[in-house]
Parts: structure tokens; sequence; C-alpha cells
């Protein structure tokens, strides 16, 4: 994005006042932009070249002309040309005349100072040439690169290489805690109210002897939230086979009626019931969205299953599903990390996993002393994570209240905020222009 | 839905009533639901030309002068409201029966949703069957045009598609290893689709479990990037202000107080989701505040919610008030 | 609910509209394009949330065709390719000089969500070799010199969920710094507000911003005030009003019951 | 052996995903995969599609309980599959007017456009417009002044509902002194949205992140498989 964007251009000289204009207005054509560089773009497989160029003072955004002339559509910029040639290619061959010829391989429009040229060959060499054209056509002498450039693969893409670290870090903090479970340490972790609540209604719906209706929400398995519903809706079908209560799950994803079936099997199997497990209950209804909530919720007022719980990616339907369950009476949990829908559940629902704790819920359920421990990894990552915030505030606050534009607090601040948290590479550039600033 | 039966019943038989007297009103004075069109013509005759996959090149002509070996048909466009007076008296509009009929059905189809507000109902069991079954038809019919004809099959039978139903395609000439390589992108696929649909068999079932391993497994990754720097660092990023905020080089106290704000709830908010701190003493309160904050913000999510819900309904009657009973301009 | 939606419609009630700063963001960032630059439109929603969302989009396209940006259209929806079609059918009635291939084009809905704009985000032909009439890229003007995402000046999403405008911000405007507008329903809008402004440079919720928004296009373009269909979200509003009192009485009644309740229940 | 090759696959895929996301020339990887998994899903109807037909075929042979309904969902199905496949009234591409099946099934006019705009659209919208029903009763019920956190989940939503509409500076607009402007309402929702609410989703979106984080790590490190099925 240009920074000279939406300039006003006020009526003050006319095509043939100033001298300049008064040349180029004579040959009927724009003047031509300047200091076209092409440098290898950077953290990409090769295939890309940067173009930056000043802009023609032809051009109504140059800041040149700015407020000095009216437009004129003789001789105003309506775009640009760019043309390239090949110089060498990246094996011994020649150059075919046809690859030596200049083509053209953009049109940016008036006020553009900079293209990204994608359709470059892995390390093939090339020049650019630029010109400016106007309303009729006409086209103004081209400017070239000083040098040819060369499309490099970068082996390891360094904006992302402080997202490689913390992977690294979170990742190593919750196979921390797993390893430390597994040598048998004990692990505290508060409770969650929701998770309990659970395992009443599945009783409920025992004693009533009526279903209980279990929904991974709308997302397919490409979705983190229905992969962590399955762990829960694992755990309640085994639950669910111990007393000897119907598990329904209606699904809106086949894929995911083929997985939610493996896993209920696989729960009954565990519970040693696996007579009782029934695949026709967990079925596929449709793709579409309220096509599906109109056959769960038409389930739901005719089979009136006493515990209804939601676990995954909801959308609007949330709401729909809850209050129809609240009408028959129902018990319902639910758990999604969805933050638009939490406000629904919330209002409807006897409990509500928030977010995180949806995620945490599968850890909780199974009991498992290695999944516990994951839950103590993630909470030293929210640890770093309110450190990095905190510092980030206090230099940014400092930095305000002393009015500061450099020195040791900025140059920390930029440092968490282009580096750490930003795209900028591992370590501030010497000399580093600011991003964004074009003129 | 809390009021008891009988009133139900009461408010339902007004509504029919007076439903009832509205559609006689708005038969009796206007075109209610009716669809008019207006025809359009093609023709295409074939020219001596070919063009760069050596097939003959197809003109659009006149239809009025087409003859026996063209190429034509009719498509119609329906009318809108404010032509349509002129239209009807120039001839040049026809009643269309098949849009007619489908607006009543439409109609129709919304009263039935409608009547679940009073209980499960016959025509609200007829409506649920109807949905599941077309779109669940409709989501397959929409998976094999969009996506298994041009990005499965397209791969690999491209000269098939193209001469059916795909003339545009230009596959790239690939040949030697790019074109194994590109042939073995889309036979995973295919692969995968035969191993999930082994379910079906009576035997080997467990192959199925194969591709869902593989995409829990990309998904698992592919996810924990994204949540990483999408939303963890960005979000840290975002939540990185001064608290000590001017305006035109002046302390701006209420500024300043809506980012200390914005720090203070999340901070507390965070709090609240720790696991393995027990909360009490100042975690306790912390996370209390935490909890205040989100109950705000799901209030304020709740409120802003409400419109769009109510535009929704008010979109569904201007279809039944408009486009059916022509009782306001239609949209 | 139903009649206080019902008869403000039949009345057609409709109220004065102020222009909010969050709205005055996104119209800028239109505004403020130099005339003629590409701007892609994803319309992320389908008929369910047309009502709320429609009005939205033809006001983005309303604006776009005002300042003859170059529009690329396209939905992630599969229900979403109709809802494109009448943004197209508004530029055919009400700006007959623009020309399909020069001034517009439209891509057919491709399954896959974010994987799309991923794959667009490098290689818009991998995903688009052809438009939707079944045209090949390379041969619409418009389309040519077209590479990936990253030619575009602006990304517009107008979406009713997933996925929508936090794909879009995931996958586009975070990873390549692509300037983003997003118009969504209410429900969505407040997730999108911690995205303002690094990641998003605007956020339309629900039919009154789109009320609002229809307002500064009719204060800058009186051509298009006059046009009635331009103020449907305008008009919706009314009935939105009515109904909002509704629930306000609605929830001081429940807690008047509960009072009382209580005090009985303590008496 | 039936619970192994699936986990070393998960593993393997998820491991080799995170992996090249940091090396430019395995960028594209990720593309692949998901382009796969989208032609998946579509294969997948198939056992989706055949599932919910055999229950319902099951039910209409069995003379169950609102058998004619199944029956009108299994007609729709196949009706709508039938005049879908055969693009049933699609004129041509006017570009390849010779080519028969190169139109597009969803065109003004085709028999898929017909079924979407009158039977999908009233039926979904309609489903979805039912909102505006069960957001007033959700209201009417749940938001009592029981505690603190209930009380203010209900004034902020009072706020923002007012807020949101023109009722909102009508209010106030007559007797609030210029000073005192920010006290209405439409100004007090925009701080809400931007100050509280902002806070309070970005600490909601950074606890999913860290979950989403934690969740992917018990699955790729074999902690958490309970999707696997039984051996």
């Amino acid at each position: 994005m240009t920074s000279n964007l939406g300039i006003a251009v006020a009526v003050s000289m006319m095509c043939g006042v100033s001298a300049l204009g008064q040349e180029w207005c004579a040959s009927h054509s724009p003047m031509p932009p300047s200091n076209l560089v092409a440098t290898d773009a950077p953290d990409d497989d090769g295939k890309a070249i940067e173009l930056s160029w000043d802009v023609s003072p032809s051009d109504v955004f140059s800041q040149k002309y700015a407020g000095t002339r009216a437009p004129d559509p003789g001789i105003d910029v309506v775009n640009y040309v760019i043309l390239r040639k090949v110089e060498a290619t990246s094996s011994d061959e020649e150059v075919s005349p046809e690859q030596s010829q200049w083509i053209v391989v953009s049109e940016p429009s008036a006020g553009d100072n900079k293209w990204t040229d994608r359709s470059a060959e892995r390390n093939w060499t090339y020049s650019y040439r630029i010109m400016a054209a106007d309303a009729q056509g006409d086209q103004s002498p081209w400017a070239q690169t000083a040098e040819t450039v060369v499309a490099r693969l970068q082996i390891f893409n360094m904006s992302r290489a402080w997202l490689a670290i913390f992977t690294i870090l979170f990742t190593g903090f919750v196979v921390y805690f797993i390893n430390r479970a597994r040598s048998g340490k004990k692990i505290w972790v508060r409770k969650i109210a929701g998770l309990k609540a659970i395992d009443e209604a599945v009783g409920r719906a025992t004693e009533m002897g009526r279903p209980v209706l279990f929904v991974l929400g709308i997302q397919d398995i490409s979705e983190i939230q229905t992969i962590a519903g399955l762990t829960v809706l694992s755990r309640v079908a085994r639950t669910a086979a111990e007393y000897g209560a119907q598990i329904e799950v209606p699904t809106c994803r086949s894929l995911v009626m083929a997985a939610a079936r493996e896993t209920v099997e696989a729960a009954y199997l565990a519970a040693g019931a696996p007579d009782a497990y029934q695949p026709d209950r967990i079925h596929y209804l449709t793709d579409e969205q309220f096509a599906f909530v109109a056959g769960v919720t038409g389930y739901m007022v005719r089979e009136e299953p006493a515990a209804c719980i939601y676990m995954g990616g909801f959308y609007a339907e949330s709401l729909i599903l809850a209050e129809t369950g609240n009408h028959i009476g129902a018990i319902q949990v639910a758990g999604t990390a969805m933050p638009s829908q939490l406000p629904f559940f919330v209002a409807s629902c006897d409990y509500t996993l928030i977010g995180e704790e949806f995620f945490a819920a599968s850890a909780y359920l199974s009991d498992d002393p290695l999944q516990i421990g994951s839950l103590k990894g993630q909470d030293w990552g929210k640890f770093l994570s309110v450190y990095l915030l905190i510092i980030g505030i206090f230099l940014a606050t400092v930095i305000s209240w002393g009015n500061y534009d450099e020195g040791f607090f900025v140059n920390s601040r930029d440092f968490i905020k282009n580096n750490l948290l930003g795209v900028e590479g591992f370590w501030p550039a010497p000399g580093d222009v600011e991003l964004g600033d074009d003129s | 839905m809390e009021k008891p039966q009988g009133s139900n019943t009461l408010i339902w038989s007004i509504v029919f009533i007076v439903g009832a007297i509205m559609l006689l009103i708005s038969l009796s004075t206007s075109r209610t639901g009716q669809v008019w069109v207006t025809p359009t013509h093609h023709a295409f005759t074939v020219t001596s030309e070919t063009n760069s996959n050596g097939g003959a090149v197809w003109k659009s002509i006149d239809p009025s002068t087409a003859t026996n070996g063209d190429i034509t048909w009719t498509t119609y466009a329906a009318v809108p409201e404010v032509e349509l007076e002129d239209k009807i008296t120039s001839n040049e509009a026809s009643l269309s029966w098949p849009r007619t009929i489908g607006l009543w059905l439409a109609a129709m189809f919304t009263l039935f949703i409608l009547s679940f507000l009073v209980g499960d109902n016959p025509a609200y069991k007829f409506a649920e069957a109807m949905v599941v079954g077309t779109s669940a038809g409709y989501v397959m019919v929409i998976g094999i045009w969009d996506v298994f004809v041009p990005d499965l099959l397209a791969n690999l039978f491209p000269e098939t598609i193209k001469g059916w139903v795909l003339p545009g395609l230009s596959p790239e000439p690939l040949e030697g290893l790019g074109y194994a390589l590109h042939l073995v992108q889309y036979i995973i696929p295919a692969i995968l689709i035969v191993m999930l649909l082994w379910n079906l068999m009576p035997s080997g079932g467990w192959i199925s479990r194969w591709p869902i391993a593989l995409f829990i497994g990309v998904t698992a990754g592919f996810r924990m990037i994204g949540a990483i720097e999408a939303d963890l660092l960005a979000q840290i990023r975002a939540g990185i202000v001064p608290l000590w905020q001017t305006t035109d080089g002046v302390f701006d106290f209420w500024l300043s107080f809506k980012y200390f704000t914005i720090t203070i709830a999340t901070l507390s908010a965070m709090v609240y989701f720790f696991f393995s701190i027990e909360h009490k003493g100042f975690i306790g309160k912390t996370a209390k505040v935490g909890i205040w904050f989100m109950m705000i913000t799901f209030g304020a999510s709740f409120g802003y919610t409400v419109m769009g819900r109510i535009a929704l309904l008010a979109a569904r009657l201007e279809f039944l008030f408009g486009e059916w009973l022509h009782f306001i301009p239609a949209s | 609910m139903l009649l206080s939606v019902a008869i403000p419609i039949l009345m057609k009630v409709s109220f004065p509209e102020e222009v909010s700063p969050q709205t005055r963001m996104v119209f800028d960032v239109i505004e403020n394009l130099p005339d003629g630059s590409n701007v892609l439109l994803s319309y992320d929603f389908d008929p369910a949330s047309e009502g709320e969302l429609l009005p939205m989009a033809q006001a983005f396209t309303r604006h776009c065709c005002a300042k003859g940006h170059k529009q690329y259209y396209m939905t992630l929806w599969p229900l979403g390719s109709p809802m494109v079609d009448k943004s197209l059918d508004t530029i055919r009635s009400e700006y007959p000089d623009m020309i399909y291939g020069e001034d517009f084009v439209k891509f057919d809905y491709k399954a896959g969500g974010e994987v799309v704009i991923r794959v667009i985000g490098t290689d818009l032909r991998a995903m688009f070799p052809l438009d939707s009439s079944g045209v090949s890229l390379d041969e619409l003007p418009m389309t040519k010199n077209i590479k990936n995402l990253q030619d575009m000046d602006v990304i517009v999403n107008v979406s009713a969920g997933d996925p929508g405008t936090k794909q879009w911000v995931q996958f586009a405007s975070t990873p390549y710094s692509l300037t983003t507008v997003s118009g969504c329903t209410g429900v969505q809008a407040p997730q999108m507000y911690p995205y303002i402004p690094e990641q998003l440079a605007g956020v339309l919720g629900a039919i009154k911003a789109a009320a609002e928004y229809e307002q500064a296009i009719a204060e800058k373009y009186p051509e298009i005030a006059s046009n009635p269909s331009a103020q449907e979200a305008k008009r919706r509003m009314g009935p939105q009003l009515i109904a909002h009192s509704l629930m306000v009485g609605l929830i001081l009644l429940g807690n008047w019951i509960f009072f009382v309740s209580r005090k009985r229940g303590e008496a | 052996m039936k619970r192994l090759v699936p986990l070393t696959i998960a593993i393997v895929a998820g491991f080799t995903l995170i992996i090249a996301y940091f090396f430019p020339i395995a960028q594209q990887w990720s593309d692949n995969v998901q382009e796969w998994f989208k032609i998946l899903a579509v294969g997948a109807m198939v056992l989706g599609g055949g599932n919910l037909i055999k229950l319902h075929l099951k039910k209409v042979s069995a003379k169950r309980k609102g058998w004619g309904y199944s029956m009108v969902t299994i007609v729709c199905f196949f009706g709508v599959l039938i005049v879908g496949f055969l693009k049933v009234g699609t004129p041509p591409n006017t570009n390849y007017p010779d080519y028969v099946w190169s139109g597009y099934y969803l065109q003004e006019g085709s028999g898929v456009w017909w079924i979407y705009l009158h039977m999908i659209v009233p039926l979904t919208s309609m489903m979805f417009a039912m909102l505006a029903f069960y957001v007033a009763t959700a209201a009417f019920r749940a938001f009592r002044a029981k505690n603190i956190e209930a009380t203010l989940l209900l004034v902020t939503a009072g706020i923002v509902l007012l807020g949101r509409t023109y009722a909102g500076v009508w209010l106030f607009d007559a007797w609030l002194p210029e000073s005192m402007l920010w006290l209405r309402f439409d100004n007090l929702t925009e701080w809400i949205m931007n100050a509280p609410n902002t806070a309070g989703n970005r600490a909601i979106m950074i606890g999913i992140a860290l979950g989403t984080v934690a969740t992917s790590l018990r699955i790729l490190l074999g902690v958490d498989r309970s999707y696997l099925g039984q051996d």
C-alpha cells in the first residue's frame, strides 16, 4: 500500500504552464517513472522477484505534482507497463531468442510503486523495464533496472524464525510435563464444574430410560474442535456403555460420522459392552447447516433425550439447539472454542466449557496422568504469553510517557513487536527502514 | 414457547384467519404469487474457423435467422415488479408456471418451518424430511460438479473432461517426471477415497482408519502452527499498547483509561484459564474479575447479535409480504 | 416478536442514521484507493444470512463501481454463488458501462475454505484456471496479469461464519500484509475487533453498519442516494428498533417476575 | 497393527507439515494435502449419503412410526441427485454452445436452480430466522439478576441492544448535556465493543490458541488416541 494514497489534487497549474509540463504536453505522453529496482523476494521458494520504482511525475498520485496542477487526461498516467527479459536460465543452455524478448508481465495501476513478479523461474536471471502509459495509450520512455536479478531459493524462511522458536518452546513445555507425569510425579489441576455434570447427565438419562444426545458441531474433521469433541465423545460413550444408556450422535459431515463410529465402538469395547454398540445411532444427516439443525431439533422434540451434550465447533445453530433442549427439559452441557457462540451456550445451557476449558476437558476426562501433564505445559505457555504482554506494555508505556523516539526502550519494543511477534526475521537488520514508509 | 397450550391454539387460529383474509384480499386485487418472465433466445452457427484446440468455432447469430443445423435455446429472466405492467401490456412477458408454483411452495415451506413455534406438527415434520433429503442431495451435486470433476477428474483425465464438461480447460503440457508427479498428486486422493469407502465392504473396514488418521494428523500439525502464528503471537502483539495515551501531545485520561481497561481485562481473563494454580487469594480475586469481564463480553456479543437475527426474520417476512403477497414492493 | 417485526415492515418505518467511526474506517479504505484498483470481494454467506449481509455486499459492490475498481468476485460457501450473482446483477443493471472480464469477474465456488485462500495466496490459477463462465483466465483482460492474491489492493470479505473473515485474516491478511476489510454478521463482529487495525482495516457489523455504510456512500455519491434499492439496510432498521425495545422489555419483565417471586419466597 | 499404522501415519503427517511450514521449498505441501482433503470430503459423501438413505429405507421397510416422512426424504434426495447430475434444464455455456454439458448447473432457469431457490432457500433461511424468537426466549429466561455475573451479562446486553438502534440516541438526546454525551447508549456501546469486549475476546482467543497447541500435541505425541478405534 502506498503512503501517498488519497492525495487531493487541487486546481492550480494547467498543462502548458510549467516548463516541465509544457515539454511533456508537447510530446503527448507521460513522463517516465524512475529508479526501478529489482530484488530477489526474501524467504520464498525462488519463484519471485520484488520490483519497486518511483512513480512518474505525471502520475496524479506523485507527491511532486500533488496540489500543483489539475488532472489532465492527455498526459496523466493511467497505468504502468512492466516488461521482463530472461538474461540466463538455470542450466547451461543458451537463452532462446524467444525468451530474450521483452514481454509484458504486469500493468499496475497509477499510484502503485511496487509489484512482485511471481512468474519467475528458480535460479534464472532477469532484467526489467517499466514505462508509464496514459489514457490514449501513449507511453513514456522506459526506465530499466541497473543490475540483473536472480530468483533464488531460500532454505529457511527467516521471517518465521521466532515462530519456530515459540513452537519449539510450547512443544517443549508440554513434552516436559508429560514426561514428568510419566515418571510418576503427581500434577495438581483445578476442577472444572461442567465436567462433573457430564457424568450426572448420563446417569440421569439412564435412570429415565431416555437417550443421550451428543452433537459434535458442524465442522469437518479438519478442524481441531471436532477432534477435541471426539475425545470427549470417547469418554461419554464409555460412561454411557457402563451405565447402559443409549447415545445418539447425528453428524453434519460424513468423515466425522466415520471417525465418531470408530471412537464410540472403541469406547463400548473398553467398557466391556461391545454388543450394546449400535452403529446406526451415529449417523450422517446433511452438510447443510440449517437442514442439519432442522433434523436434530426434530429428533429432540420427538425422542426427548434426557441429556444434550454439545462439544465441537458451532455456529448460529447453537442457540436453536440449546433452546430446544431447554424446552424439552434436558440437562445440557456445552463446550466450544467458537467465541461467537459462547454467549448463547452460557445463557441456555446448565454448564458451558469456555474456549480453552473445552480443549482441557478431553485431558481431564481421560484420567490419564500424561494428558493431565500436558495441561501444566499449557499453563507454562500462558505464563510466557502473560510475561511478553506485560513487558511489551511496560515498554510501550515508558516510551509514550517519556516521548522517546529512539534508544534502548524503542529498540526493545520494536524487537518484541517486529521480530519476536512479527515477521521481520530473527534480529533487526542494521539500519532497517520502517516498513510501510515509501515516501 | 412458554405459553400454555390453550392460548397457543387461540393465537395460532387468529394468525391463520388473519393470514387467510390477507391472502384473499391480495389475490383479488393484484398479481399475488405470480412470476412473469421474458424470454431471451440464443442461437449459434458453426463457422469454418477452428480454434486453438482444433474444434470448430461457433458464432452467435440473430435467433430469427437460425436454421436447422444451428444450436438454439431459450432462457427466461424474471420481470422486475416496476416493469411488470408495461411488459404484460406489450405482450413481452409471459406467466411462468414452474416459477409461480415454486414461489407458492417457497411460501408454504416458510410457513411450515414457522409452525414449529407452536410445537412439533405434521407440517414441520414434512418440511424437515424434505430439507434434509434435498440439501443432502444438493451438497453432493455441488461436490461432484465443483470439486470432484474439476479438481480430481480434470487432473487425472484432462482430455475426457475437456471434451465433456469443461471445454475451457487448458491443461499444462507436462511430460516425464513432472507428469508422473502430477499424476501421483491426484492418484493419492483417489486411493484415499477407495480406502475410506472400503468401510462399506464386509471385511477389512479398518483400512478406512488410515485416511482418517492421516487427516487428523494433518489437522493437528496444521492448526497448531496456525494457532501460534495468527492467534497467539498476533494477539499478544496487538495487546502491546502504551497505557499512557496522548492526544496532540497532551495526556488523554479517557483514552488511557480505555487501554488500561483492555489490559486489565485481558490479563485477568487469562488468569481465569490457569488450570494448575488454585483460584484463591490474589489469583482467585483476579480470576473473578476475569469472569466479570468475560460476562461483559458475552453480554455485548449477545446484544450485538440480536440485530442480525431480527434482520433474518425481517428478510423472510419481506419475502412473504413482498415477493409473494405484493403488499410491499419486492426487493 | 413476529408482530414487532412484521408491522414496521408493512408500515415502512425508517429512522435516521449516523455514520460511526468504525464504518467510516471501512468506507475510507475503499474510498481512498486509486480509481481502478484491484479489489477481491469474497462473499462467504448463503441465503440463510442473506437478510443480514446482502445489503452490505450490495453496498460494497456499488461503492466499488462508483470508484471504478476492478472487482474479482468469489465465494467460499457452497451456496454463496447466487449471492455473488445478485451483486453482478446490480452491476449489470445499474452500471451498464462496466464490462464483464474487464471491470468485474466471478470465480466459482471451490470447496476447501481456507485451503482455497492459501492456494490463491501463491497461485490463483491453481484454484481457478477458469472463471465461472468457463473462460480461461488468460483470455480475460483483467485476470491475465493476475498471478495471486498479492496482486490485490484490498480484500473485501462479507462473511456469515466459517470459512470467512477469520480465515481471510489468518491466511491472507496476516501472511501477506494485505489490506482487508470485513462485513460480517452481528454474531461474528465482536470476535473481529481484536484484529483491528493491524490484521483488519475495519469491520462492518450487521445491518446497522450496513445502513451506516449506505449513508456514507449516499453522502459522497448523491446519484446512489436516489436509488431506493441502495437503502435496503436503512429500511431494515425500522423493525430492528421495535424488536430491540421489545427484547429489553422482555428482559425487564423477566427480572421483575424474578424479584417479585423471590420476595414472595422470602416473605 | 490396526492401531499402530494409522497412529504412525498421523504422527508423521503432522510433524512433516509443521516442519514444512518453515522451509520455502516445502510450502506447497500443506496445500496439496489440504486439496486431498477436500476431494476426500466429497468421496466421503457417498458414505454419509448412503448411510442416510439406508437408515430411512430401513424405517420405511419396517413401516416404523413416521415412515411416510422417511419416504419424503428418500424421494427428495434422489430427485435432487438426478436433476443435478444430469444438469436438467441447463443450457450450454454461451462460449461453447456445441458442448451440451458445459453449462453452469445453478444458472437461472435450470433444475438445480429451481430446487435451490424454491426449496433450499426458504427452508434453511426460515430455520435460521427462527433465531429471532429463540434470542427472545433465551433473554427472557436467562437474563435474571441472580448474582454479579448474571447482572453484568444482562446490563451489558441491555445497553448494547438499545445502543445498536436509534433508540440509544433518542432516549438521551433531548436532555443530556454536551459534556455527558459519552453516556449516550450508542457511544457506550462503541466503547464496550472496543474495550472490554476486545479484551475478553483477546484472552479467550489466546486461551484457545494454547488449547489448540496442547490438543494437537496430545495427538501428535500419541498420548490421545481415542479416534483410532479398537485393535
